[in-house]
């Protein structure tokens, strides 16, 4: 049991963690993988709450699309959020 | 999960506190932040944080899933509450739709100005 | 200036959510006795079995219970790709060199695909035919075919998703579903009424139309999501 | 099939999953063709159930064949029914007159016209539905077409406005997501009357917490300062006709959810002050600010403000005479800002920018569109004998019957206002002097016309006969008030 409160805090941590780091991080490209790290972290979430549905629908839209439309428009347009350098996404 | 009891303190903070978390970060990257991306990534961090607090409240100390797989038919007592699941099935699925809308969005204000970054947009200053 | 604003703003929000949050307990049985049927919960689980033999609660509130929000839900997503279809529109004089940014892919990446494209769909066709049975269903399994899609767009340069099956599999899944729901009303029932007879609880064919509209509704989350994609991917780079 | 209030929803959907492949494989012109044909069945189904509904009462209609909490219902009550009717009027016509507007391109006339059918069922949907979830849904239907017709055009700046909309209906869409679920926690139910019924049973902190959210959230699309940021924007650069959509329906639906939320769900007096207050400070806000407007159609986006403003001024009264001045406000507003939006983008169209200026000489040039420009101008500040005169009487003798004298004045103030500008613009139309002979001029085509006409005739009709149409609000207003028939009509449901 005390396993588990550790490994659910932790994860809590890295939740918050990481949607901090999204929103600091001045490379969009980081940005949009760490807010993919928070859907993943949230999915687990959702399977540890009992909820296995809502955690495939997490899964599956927002870890996986959500970040590949993010990382489409990142491509589209500027990767460095204070457009100091342009330096594109190498294109894929 | 005997100890529940024990530890419940501890995963309540976690959870509405981590939900509540995502919301404030998600506001603070909306209201402060210049790039438009970030904006975007912003308002799914506030899904985030709205759709893990939905389902927190649906939740039931020592519950099961609410799947009546065999053997265990009468496990109807020990059940969460699945109405919040199906409630966040959709509001995932709506929050997508616009997170793509505003995305595109982005794109072509991209191309018209060159720039994604508010403060160099005029009429995007408010 | 502008940020202590802010700061004192998300203070506040944060404040005020705390406070209301502590008077919702973490974790409490909110729902009562699920016999006693006080609540909406409690008549689901006390009646989902006996009533629609949907071994998953969840889809057969989204399904059946609130299977108009579903119908608006999918409406949503399809609105979406209209949408994106019209913000992202070229027009004919600005088409001239609309070319895939991809450079083409390696050709690990390419059989790669083509390997791993069937199995993904197969996977996402599973997860929504059982939608009834177990975890997932429409929404779930159309995601995983749309990465499938995203998949062969990416590593096929020339990859269209097949424009025309796109729209037929996207028109025929939504009409799928409206045309279940106006059978209902054809028969003298409600809209969305379940009209086939519900068969035994935990066989594939049970549940009566609840199945066949969660497949629906997959077929369409996939071709709206992979339109979404496709749009998304044929962007002319800027210069 | 008999008629019932599921095909206001129904059909729509049917057609707009269908269009794709008829416009393909049949004809390229059923794409705007079967949303038309889709509008006026909308209508047809209005004529019925209104019909039916002044006989029966109230018509409660369960989806997916579970009765009232467990599963989702539609009321057609003559309240939600009268505003059901408009929008659907109201949404044809302006299918007809944006059938062949020049500035919608042939490729893109198909997702324009799903996209402005489904607008038109998103709010239809947000005034019939029974459950608060669902209204969440269609309000979202709304929203994302909204969005999208913001930011239509490509050569403006819509993509900004668009953008901006997004951004504040998003913060939207999460307050009433909170909203909704903070009230489940309380009451375990989605359904309105049910929630309406065991309301008292929430602590009083939460249901302050519940009703703030909603007001927060469903103030922003009724447009009540100091949510409105979006709307000037909006509507100006939007194309014409969805300027007239925004006014005629979107927000018709955004003051019913509000509405709904405060007379039916959370009876609380305090709201019926913030309604006045929310009210007046937006009117005598958007009205002032309309004065300063240079472009037509941000002048007309804040007269709208302003006119939503009074709208909840009357709700906040609360008197039946009030409430029936509220919808006859709701109606007129609908009607007239749709014909003003509609010949005013025809006017704009023709001169050389968007200024107010601009349009000076066009009077003879346009003379119909004028002369029905000045007749939607006329009628909205209230002149006598057109139908704006009489929903301010309304208003104004049931603020006087409660002794609201600062009230009176203030709205008294805000029409000489109004007048001001209105008055500036229909005199710059007429004698204006003309700058530039060359303007070739662009004449609306018949379709456009015929629209207008209709709108234009309404105005003068309901001026004339105003019983026509007092009968319906008369028994609107006794069903807003009447708040334990409502949830008698819900829950009795299984029964039959």
């Amino acid at each position: 049991m005390i396993t588990y409160v550790v490994i659910f805090s932790i994860l809590a941590v890295l939740l918050v963690a990481s949607a901090l780091y999204a929103v600091i991080q001045k490379d969009l490209l980081a940005a949009v993988i760490s807010t993919g790290v928070v859907s993943l972290i949230l999915s687990v979430f959702f399977y540890l709450m009992q909820a296995p549905d809502v955690a495939l629908t997490e899964a599956a839209i927002g870890i996986a699309l959500t970040t590949i439309i993010f990382v489409i428009t990142i491509r589209n347009t500027s990767r460095n959020e204070d457009e100091t350098v342009d330096n594109n996404l190498e294109k894929f | 999960m005997q100890n529940f009891e024990q530890y419940n303190s501890i995963i309540t903070t976690g959870v509405y506190g981590s939900a509540i978390a995502l919301i404030l970060i998600g506001l603070y990257a909306v209201l402060i932040k210049k790039h438009l991306i970030k904006i975007v990534i912003g308002l799914s961090i506030i899904d985030a944080g709205v759709h893990l607090l939905f389902v927190a409240i649906g939740y039931i100390k020592g519950g099961t899933a609410p799947i009546f797989s065999p053997g265990n038919e009468d496990a109807v007592n020990k059940m969460v509450d699945p109405v919040p699941q199906a409630l966040v099935l959709t509001a995932i699925v709506i929050g997508f739709a616009v997170t793509a809308v505003a995305l595109s969005l982005v794109i072509r204000l991209y191309k018209h100005h060159n720039t994604a970054r508010i403060d160099q947009i005029k009429s995007l200053k408010w | 200036m502008k940020k202590v604003l802010v700061l004192v703003l998300l203070v506040i929000v944060g404040y005020f959510l705390t406070d209301t949050f502590n008077l919702i307990p973490f974790g409490e049985n909110r729902i009562g006795n699920p016999q006693d049927e006080q609540t909406v919960a409690g008549y689901y689980l006390n009646n989902t079995v006996e009533k629609t033999s949907v071994a998953n609660t969840v889809t057969a509130i989204v399904v059946n219970y609130r299977g108009f929000d579903t119908l608006g839900e999918v409406t949503v997503l399809f609105l979406a790709t209209t949408g994106l279809g019209s913000i992202l529109f070229r027009r004919k004089e600005d088409e001239e060199e609309i070319e895939r940014i991809n450079k083409p892919s390696s050709s690990l990446m390419q059989t790669g695909s083509r390997v791993l494209f069937p199995l993904i769909a197969l996977l996402g066709i599973y997860v929504f035919i059982h939608g009834h049975l177990t975890p997932g269903g429409g929404f779930q399994g159309g995601a995983i075919i749309a990465t499938g899609f995203l998949l062969m767009l990416i590593s096929y340069k020339n990859f269209k998703a097949g424009h025309t099956m796109l729209n037929w599999v996207e028109s025929l899944a939504g009409i799928t579903f409206v045309s279940i729901g106006l059978w209902g009303l054809l028969t003298g029932g409600t809209f969305l009424e379940n009209v086939l007879p519900a068969g035994e609880l935990n066989n594939l064919i049970s549940g009566g139309v609840i199945p066949i509209i969660y497949i629906a509704v997959g077929f369409k989350v996939a071709a709206e999501l992979t339109g979404v994609l496709d749009i998304l991917l044929n962007i002319k780079p800027k210069k | 099939m008999v008629i019932s209030p599921v095909h206001y929803i129904a059909v729509p959907l049917l057609a707009a999953f269908t269009i794709p492949l008829l416009s393909k494989y049949i004809h390229k012109e059923l794409a705007r063709i079967v949303p038309g044909i889709v509008l006026l069945y909308s209508v047809f189904v209005s004529i019925v159930l209104m019909m039916q509904v002044s006989e029966v009462g109230v018509i409660s209609e369960k989806i997916a064949g579970w009765s009232a909490p467990w599963g989702i219902n539609l009321m057609f009550t003559p309240f939600s029914g009268f505003l059901a009717s408009l929008m659907s009027v109201v949404g044809f016509l302006i299918w007809l007159y944006s059938y062949n507007f020049k500035k919608i391109e042939q490729s893109q006339s198909q997702k324009y016209h799903i996209l402005q059918m489904m607008m038109v069922t998103g709010a239809i949907g947000i005034v019939l539905t029974g459950d608060i979830f669902n209204l969440f849904v269609f309000m979202e239907i709304t929203a994302i077409t909204a969005y999208s017709l913001t930011s239509f055009y490509r050569e403006r700046d819509g993509a900004e406005a668009g953008f901006k909309y997004l951004l504040i209906g998003s913060f939207a869409s999460v307050m009433i997501l909170l909203a909704v679920m903070i009230l489940y926690t309380q009451l375990g139910t989605l359904n309105m009357a049910e929630i309406a019924q065991n309301a008292h049973l929430i602590p009083t902190p939460l249901r302050a917490t519940i009703l703030v959210l909603f007001l927060v959230g469903f103030g922003i699309e009724a447009e009540m300062f100091p949510l409105n940021g979006w709307a000037p924007d909006a509507y100006s650069q939007s194309p014409g006709p969805i300027g007239a959509a925004f006014a005629g329906i979107v927000v018709k639906a955004g003051v019913y959810a509000l509405i709904r939320v405060i007379f039916t769900l959370f009876d609380i007096h305090g709201a019926y002050d913030f309604l006045i207050y929310g009210g007046l400070i937006t009117m005598i806000i958007a009205e002032t600010a309309a004065v300063a407007q240079t472009n037509l159609k941000r002048m007309l986006a804040y007269s709208s403000i302003g006119q939503m403003g009074f709208v909840l001024i009357a709700f906040g009264i609360g008197t039946k005479t009030a409430i029936i001045g509220a919808l006859f406000l709701m109606f007129n507003h609908a009607v007239i800002k749709s014909l003003l939006f509609m010949s005013g983008s025809y006017l704009t169209y023709n001169s050389l920018n968007k200024k107010i200026s601009a349009l000076a000489g066009l009077g003879k040039k346009l003379p119909i569109v004028s002369l029905l420009f000045g007749l939607g101008a006329f009628a909205i500040v209230g002149l006598p004998p057109f139908s704006g005169f009489w929903s301010k009487l309304y208003v104004l003798t049931a603020a006087a019957d409660q002794n609201m004298l600062l009230l009176i004045m203030a709205i008294l103030a805000v029409s000489i206002i109004e007048i001001i500008y209105y008055f500036r613009v229909v005199s710059t139309l007429y004698y204006g002097k003309q700058e530039d002979e060359e303007i070739k001029v662009q004449k609306p085509s018949i379709n456009a016309m015929v629209s207008m006409l209709i709108l234009g005739a309404t105005i003068i009709v309901v001026g004339v006969y105003p019983d026509i149409i007092t009968h319906f609000l008369n028994n609107a207003a006794d069903m807003l008030l009447d708040k334990a028939s409502y949830i008698q009509a819900v829950l009795t449901q299984n029964i039959n």
